[in-house]
């Protein structure tokens, strides 16, 4: 795969199709794959990866690399497509700017399921028959692929792409997910519980932001939490409530524009579940509003954008679930 | 009046008789009206006031075809033909018996009848 | 740095008898950026009011709170007099400490400690007031009317005769209305046509009305004095301004069949045609789906007779853009579709009609010149029944859940005149309820049971069915005598329930004004402000708004002239300061708060900025119009970035307030 | 607030109401004397939907113990829709506070008409008791801000 995209990206610069080439490339280790701007067919063959650590949405990066001059190449894989088409929505991208190859998702892997089984030192990764081989500097190991799927991709919604001028390899369907079992366990907790859960979950936040910033919702001119005039202004947590607020206000600020890509809980470094409060409200919802995809469509109006005389009342909260 | 009696009819009909306007049209439509002691329009205002026993004790709740001309043309949804039913049933679940025998219908059909009297007869009886 | 003056009211003993005054005052005395804090009997009275104006200029107080009665009660009068010592209005908060303190509470300390804190809440939300100026934006001096009946008509009249220039729009190829298709009007009985035709000829006249018939509106942009709307003019295929209407295109067009509109389809027109006889404009149009020369390019007869050369086959849809000031609606109402009866045989038998099919049936310049016949046989009517409530009243999904107001008037009126001219035929009327109020309408019912002998029975037709005899079977109930009727009719009429006009939704969305489930459009209050919506410079007229006779018709047309005039007269109009705004440096440009706003009073611009890196950024930001804004700060919960504000209601002083109240 | 073993605990309320129904229904039961507790304090907004949530945990950071949210009934908006939004946000606020295990009674959203004076009373009675029995608000709150 990786090879024909690089074939792929090197051909359209060369018919002056695109100028630049959004894709990914290696960091320090061999899982560390990181977003990066190419311009030349010799920088493609020098560092464009695209392999099972692959995991990184590039459309956040579109909102600015649209902007520039002339126009970029963008490798998206299903779940990225939606949230390109939300930012598509949202007037944030330039879409004209943007040349699209829809490419297979994942199952992508996740190198800190790999290091939890022991296994250091990692050089490269191989599927073989869905057992992952992997090359250390000890030597080889292996391991059931599956056990090492990112959480976000072991409930992949879709893999579909909803966007794209060209695409690569087949078009798959719509998902029916498992997405919602930790939020609905969680639902049926006592309140005590959940408190418990999420004490224990938030209390680890670190504000380091890097959900904030890998968010393809989150491209805000200037954060509310970063601005000293908006009343709620926090750079690091003080005490709970900081904790709380800051959570509770980013996931609301997406709330009906999440496209559950979840990227905030990959790029978490304390390993807070995040995507199952961007869950509870997509949940939230499709139940009351009925069923609803961000990003699915450039057109249609945002949740709480939107609203029918017979919506439910907000007692609805009071009236369900647990106590 | 019985008030248990309104509130037994009331909720096994299901039906609100205060959305009723008198207008009439029930009546208007009956094919039975003229078989009939009390009309649509009377059992949804008797009902509504309270006078059930009178329509128990009347052969009337046997003349509805049930055809629900009534129901369907209601301009205000009151569905009479549901009323003269619950009646009907607490007439019934009173004597503990039914108005006619199931052995005797074979007898009355003639070949005038209209099917749907035959059926309605049918639904008339406890299981 | 912040100099507040905080006066505190006793109202007599209202506030007083509950809430400690002075320690009230003390209290306050010790906040931040207050110098002087007082209290008075009536701050309200003159006295009071110079006590505030006074400090102000004394102290030279950069605001002020007033701890007092409610400020729905109040607010103004002590803007206007900061305003009269020279601050700005909206420098002054209102703690309310007698609605909501010493009227509900019983208890001295506990009362006086809530009042504290309340007056805390105002003085921390006053550090943080902007001085407001409310904006002005000029009046475009000319109205637009959307339909061209009676409403319409009488609106455009008055406000033209006022000195402004109209507009009327209307779909048709003629103004008019439904009251140029009625015969006769109640309660005088006097001929409609007598009395509209020489409004109509009125209104095509008067130099300042300028009619486009048979045109649409197609857009509506900008707000109260500004709009800018786009008329789409239909292409008739006839020269307006060369048409004579002498009407020998009509007698020489071979295309004869056309069922005629303006008779309910009792009698054919041509494919050229003049709806009728004093139509206005009068000018031919051509309907080019019956046309030949339009449907196979063989005939052209009306081209080649008419003289004055106004026959265009080439003629196309044409846009026109106007400004207007304000836009009055008055598009009045249809009588419902009756597929869904099917008791009512209306589908089947051609001798059950509506009731504005009786009118042209009746008509001297109906189909059948005046004498009522029988639509099936031509054959008079010698027992006629007539229905009242026909998909009114219903709660149902066949009709209406309201009471269409003008049946039970126009069936008296159909029965007596029925009565009059053939006293011979017997008429019968199924009624649920006679309503009648108005001047001389009940007498006028009375009329039709008393002199002419009407047959008035309380009771629904339950089914009307067709006999092969040509007599009509109608099965009702009579239920005063508690008896099940049947008639042998000859005809049958049924008062079809009215609704508004089909084109009134998505006009309404256009205009942004609100309407009810059954569409009509919902005034600006029900008792104070009934001609006008509740989107600022759209005025109601006539049936749209609910069903009315011609005579509240015209009240209202004439009402909904008064208020547009109102606004017509004035150079500018004064805006409302307490408006959202963007911080553009913020804004991202998602559009969320678009789409919150229910006055469209947001719009995006592409604006240049000079970034950090001194490169120049485009970027799409919102935009808000401070004349169309109401201030209602939906957009400032929409906007994730927080770069949408409201004045007087700003992120800030809301939580200032929650912090005076929490601390 | 504080709890005091002799005293019973009074719980600090803060009450959003929009200037056209929900204020004018306050000062209604005003005009009418209809007590209810000075735990109620308000806070007046053009519209219900002018409450950003935002506001609302910045008054249970502050030491609030409930917060409750008051409009115009459906359809009744003097902005024509902006209770409608309010209705959507704060079901799925609330839905989330829960969600976070904060007690659900602490929030509320009511709708009062100018003409509902009794309604409000009422409410805010019945809201108020509804608070009392959680007690203090230590879910959600600032440490930083308790009253000693």
């Amino acid at each position: 795969m990786q090879e024909a995209m690089i074939n792929k990206a090197k051909q359209l610069l060369a018919d002056g199709v695109v100028d630049r080439v959004i894709g990914w490339k290696r960091g320090e280790f061999a899982y560390d794959i990181t977003p990066a701007v190419f311009t030349s067919a010799e920088e493609l063959d020098e560092s464009f990866v695209y392999d099972d650590f692959t995991a990184a949405n590039v459309s956040k990066y579109l909102v600015k690399e649209s902007r520039k001059d002339g126009k970029v190449l963008a490798f998206l894989k299903p779940c990225d497509t939606y949230s390109f088409n939300q930012l598509v929505k949202e007037h944030r991208v330039v879409r004209e700017n943007v040349y699209i190859v829809g490419i297979p998702g994942g199952p992508k892997l996740d190198a800190e399921k790999i290091k939890a089984k022991g296994i250091t030192g990692i050089l490269s990764v191989k599927n073989e028959n869905y057992t992952l081989k992997i090359e250390t500097v000890y030597g080889e190991e292996s391991m059931p692929f599956y056990e090492a799927v990112l959480d976000k991709c072991a409930s992949c919604k879709s893999k579909k792409h909803v966007i794209y001028d060209e695409l690569m390899g087949e078009e798959g369907d719509v998902l029916d997910s498992n997405r919602f079992d930790m939020v609905e366990k969680l639902e049926n907790m006592t309140a005590q519980e959940r408190y418990d859960f999420w004490r224990e979950q938030l209390s680890k936040c670190i504000r380091c932001n890097a959900c904030r910033n890998v968010c393809p919702a989150c491209t805000c001119e200037k954060c509310v939490f970063d601005n000293p005039d908006s009343g709620i202004e926090n750079k690091a947590p003080a005490d709970s409530f900081e904790e709380n607020m800051f959570h509770i206000i980013r996931a609301f600020h997406v709330a009906g524009r999440c496209t559950d890509c979840g990227e905030c809980s990959r790029v978490c470094p304390q390993n807070i579940p995040l995507h199952l409060l961007n869950r509870k409200f997509i949940k939230d919802i499709n139940a009351f509003y009925g069923e609803y995809q961000a990003g699915e469509d450039a057109v249609s109006r945002a949740p709480l954008n939107e609203y029918k005389q017979n919506d439910c009342e907000a007692n609805i909260v009071h009236e369900r679930g647990v106590e | 009046m019985n008030k248990n009696l309104k509130e037994q009819v009331l909720r096994s009909s299901g039906v609100n008789v205060l959305k009723c306007m008198r207008c009439g049209k029930c009546s208007g439509t009956c094919p039975s009206y003229d078989e009939m002691e009390y009309h649509p329009h009377q059992f949804v205002y008797m009902v509504e006031r309270g006078d059930i026993e009178t329509l128990m004790n009347s052969k009337s709740i046997y003349k509805c075809l049930t055809c629900f001309a009534c129901v369907d043309r209601c301009p205000r949804n009151v569905e009479p033909a549901k009323v003269v039913e619950a009646v009907r049933l607490a007439a019934i679940r009173q004597q503990g018996n039914n108005h006619i025998n199931p052995n005797q219908i074979p007898g009355m059909l003639d070949d005038d009848m209209p099917q749907q009297a035959i059926v309605t007869a049918f639904r008339k009886y406890i299981k | 740095m912040q100099r507040i003056g905080v006066f505190v009211c006793h109202c007599g003993t209202n506030i007083a008898a509950t809430v400690d005054v002075k320690a009230v005052a003390e209290a306050l005395g010790r906040e931040p950026g207050v110098i002087v804090s007082q209290d008075y009997q009536y701050m309200c009275s003159e006295s009071g009011q110079n006590l505030v104006k006074n400090a102000i200029k004394e102290h030279k107080l950069t605001g002020v709170v007033v701890c007092s009665c409610s400020p729905r009660m109040h607010e103004n009068t002590f803007r206007n007099a900061a305003a009269s010592a020279g601050l700005n209005p909206y420098l002054v908060e209102i703690a309310n400490i007698r609605e909501q303190c010493s009227w509900i509470h019983k208890d001295i300390a506990s009362a006086t400690e809530k009042a504290i804190i309340l007056g805390k809440a105002a003085v921390a939300k006053v550090h943080l007031n902007a001085p407001l100026t409310a904006g002005e934006s000029p009046v475009v001096k000319r109205a637009l009317v959307i339909g061209g009946g009676i409403a319409g008509i009488q609106t455009a009249l008055d406000i033209a005769e006022a000195g402004f220039d109209v507009d009327i729009v209307e779909k048709k190829p003629t103004i008019g209305g439904k009251m140029a298709q009625i015969d006769k009007t109640f309660p005088t009985l006097d001929c409609a046509a007598c009395i509209l035709t020489p409004k109509m000829v009125e209104a095509s006249q008067n130099e300042h009305i300028t009619i486009h018939s048979y045109s649409e509106v197609a857009d509506v942009k900008g707000f109260v004095g500004n709009f800018t709307v786009t008329i789409k003019k239909k292409a008739r295929f006839v020269d307006e301004t060369k048409c004579t209407g002498c009407g020998l295109c009509t007698e020489k067009c071979p295309m004869k069949k056309v069922p005629n509109e303006f008779n309910m389809g009792f009698d054919n027109r041509s494919a050229i045609y003049i709806p009728f006889a004093q139509a206005v404009p009068k000018v031919a149009t051509i309907d080019p789906n019956n046309c030949m020369m339009m449907k196979t390019g063989k005939c052209g007869v009306c081209s080649k007779v008419c003289s004055a050369g106004a026959i265009d086959y080439k003629q196309e849809d044409r846009l026109i853009e106007q400004q207007y000031g304000a836009i009055v609606v008055a598009t009045g109402f249809e009588p419902i579709k009756l597929d869904k009866y099917d008791e009512f045989a209306y589908n089947q038998c051609p001798d059950v009609v509506t009731s504005l099919e009786l009118e042209r049936l009746m008509n001297a310049a109906g189909p059948n010149g005046g004498t009522l016949l029988r639509p099936s046989d031509k054959t008079h009517p010698h027992k006629i029944v007539f229905v009242q409530c026909v998909g009114s009243r219903c709660d149902d999904s066949k009709g209406k859940p309201y009471c269409s107001k003008i049946c039970c008037m126009y069936t008296a009126k159909h029965a007596m005149l029925i009565r009059e001219k053939y006293p011979d035929t017997e008429v019968y009327v199924f009624y649920i309820d006679v309503r009648t109020p108005g001047k001389n309408f009940d007498e006028f019912y009375r009329r039709a049971v008393e002199q002419y002998n009407v047959h008035y029975i309380k009771g629904m037709v339950g089914k009307v069915t067709p006999r092969s005899d040509g007599k009509i079977d109608v099965q009702a109930s009579d239920l005063l005598a508690n008896e099940q009727l049947h008639i042998d009719a000859d005809m049958v009429v049924l008062a079809a329930a009215i609704e508004p006009d089909k084109t009134a939704r998505p006009l309404a969305t256009m205009l942004t004004t609100q309407m009810d489930t059954n569409d009509f459009f919902t005034e600006a209050h029900p008792k104070l402000r009934p001609v006008e919506s509740a989107t600022a410079g759209i005025f109601l007229s006539g049936a749209c708004q609910g069903p009315k006779d011609i005579p509240e018709t015209v009240a209202q047309a004439s009402a909904a002239a008064a208020k547009a005039i109102v606004l017509l007269v004035k150079n500018s109009i004064t805006c409302n300061p307490c408006v959202a705004h963007s911080d553009e440096l913020m804004c991202n440009g998602c559009s969320s708060c678009e789409k919150v706003c229910p006055y469209g009073a947001i719009t995006y611009i592409d604006k240049e900025f000079k970034m950090p890196d001194r490169t120049i950024a485009v970027r799409r930001v919102a935009s808000v119009n401070p004349a169309v804004c109401q201030g209602c700060g939906a957009c400032t919960v929409a906007c994730p970035s927080g770069a949408m504000d409201l004045n007087g209601f700003s992120n800030s002083q809301i939580i200032a307030e929650v912090d005076a109240i929490c601390k | 607030m504080q709890v005091n073993e002799n005293k019973e605990f009074q719980p600090l309320i803060v009450a959003f109401c929009c200037n056209w129904c929900s204020y004018a229904g306050a000062d209604l039961a005003g005009t009418n004397r209809l007590n209810y507790p000075d735990n109620i304090k308000i806070i007046r907004v053009p519209c219900s939907c002018r409450v950003n949530p935002m506001f609302i945990l910045r008054a249970f950071q502050r030491g609030a113990d409930g917060v409750i949210l008051c409009g115009c009934h459906p359809g009744d908006c003097h902005y024509t829709s902006g209770n409608y939004f309010t209705r959507r946000r704060m079901t799925l606020l609330f839905s989330m506070l829960d969600f976070l295990g904060i007690e659900r009674d602490r929030t509320r959203v009511e709708w009062v008409s100018a003409a509902e004076g009794a309604k409000f009373a009422a409410t805010m009675n019945e809201f108020t008791e509804a608070v009392k029995k959680l007690g203090p608000n230590r879910r959600l709150e600032d440490l930083r801000c308790r009253k000693q």
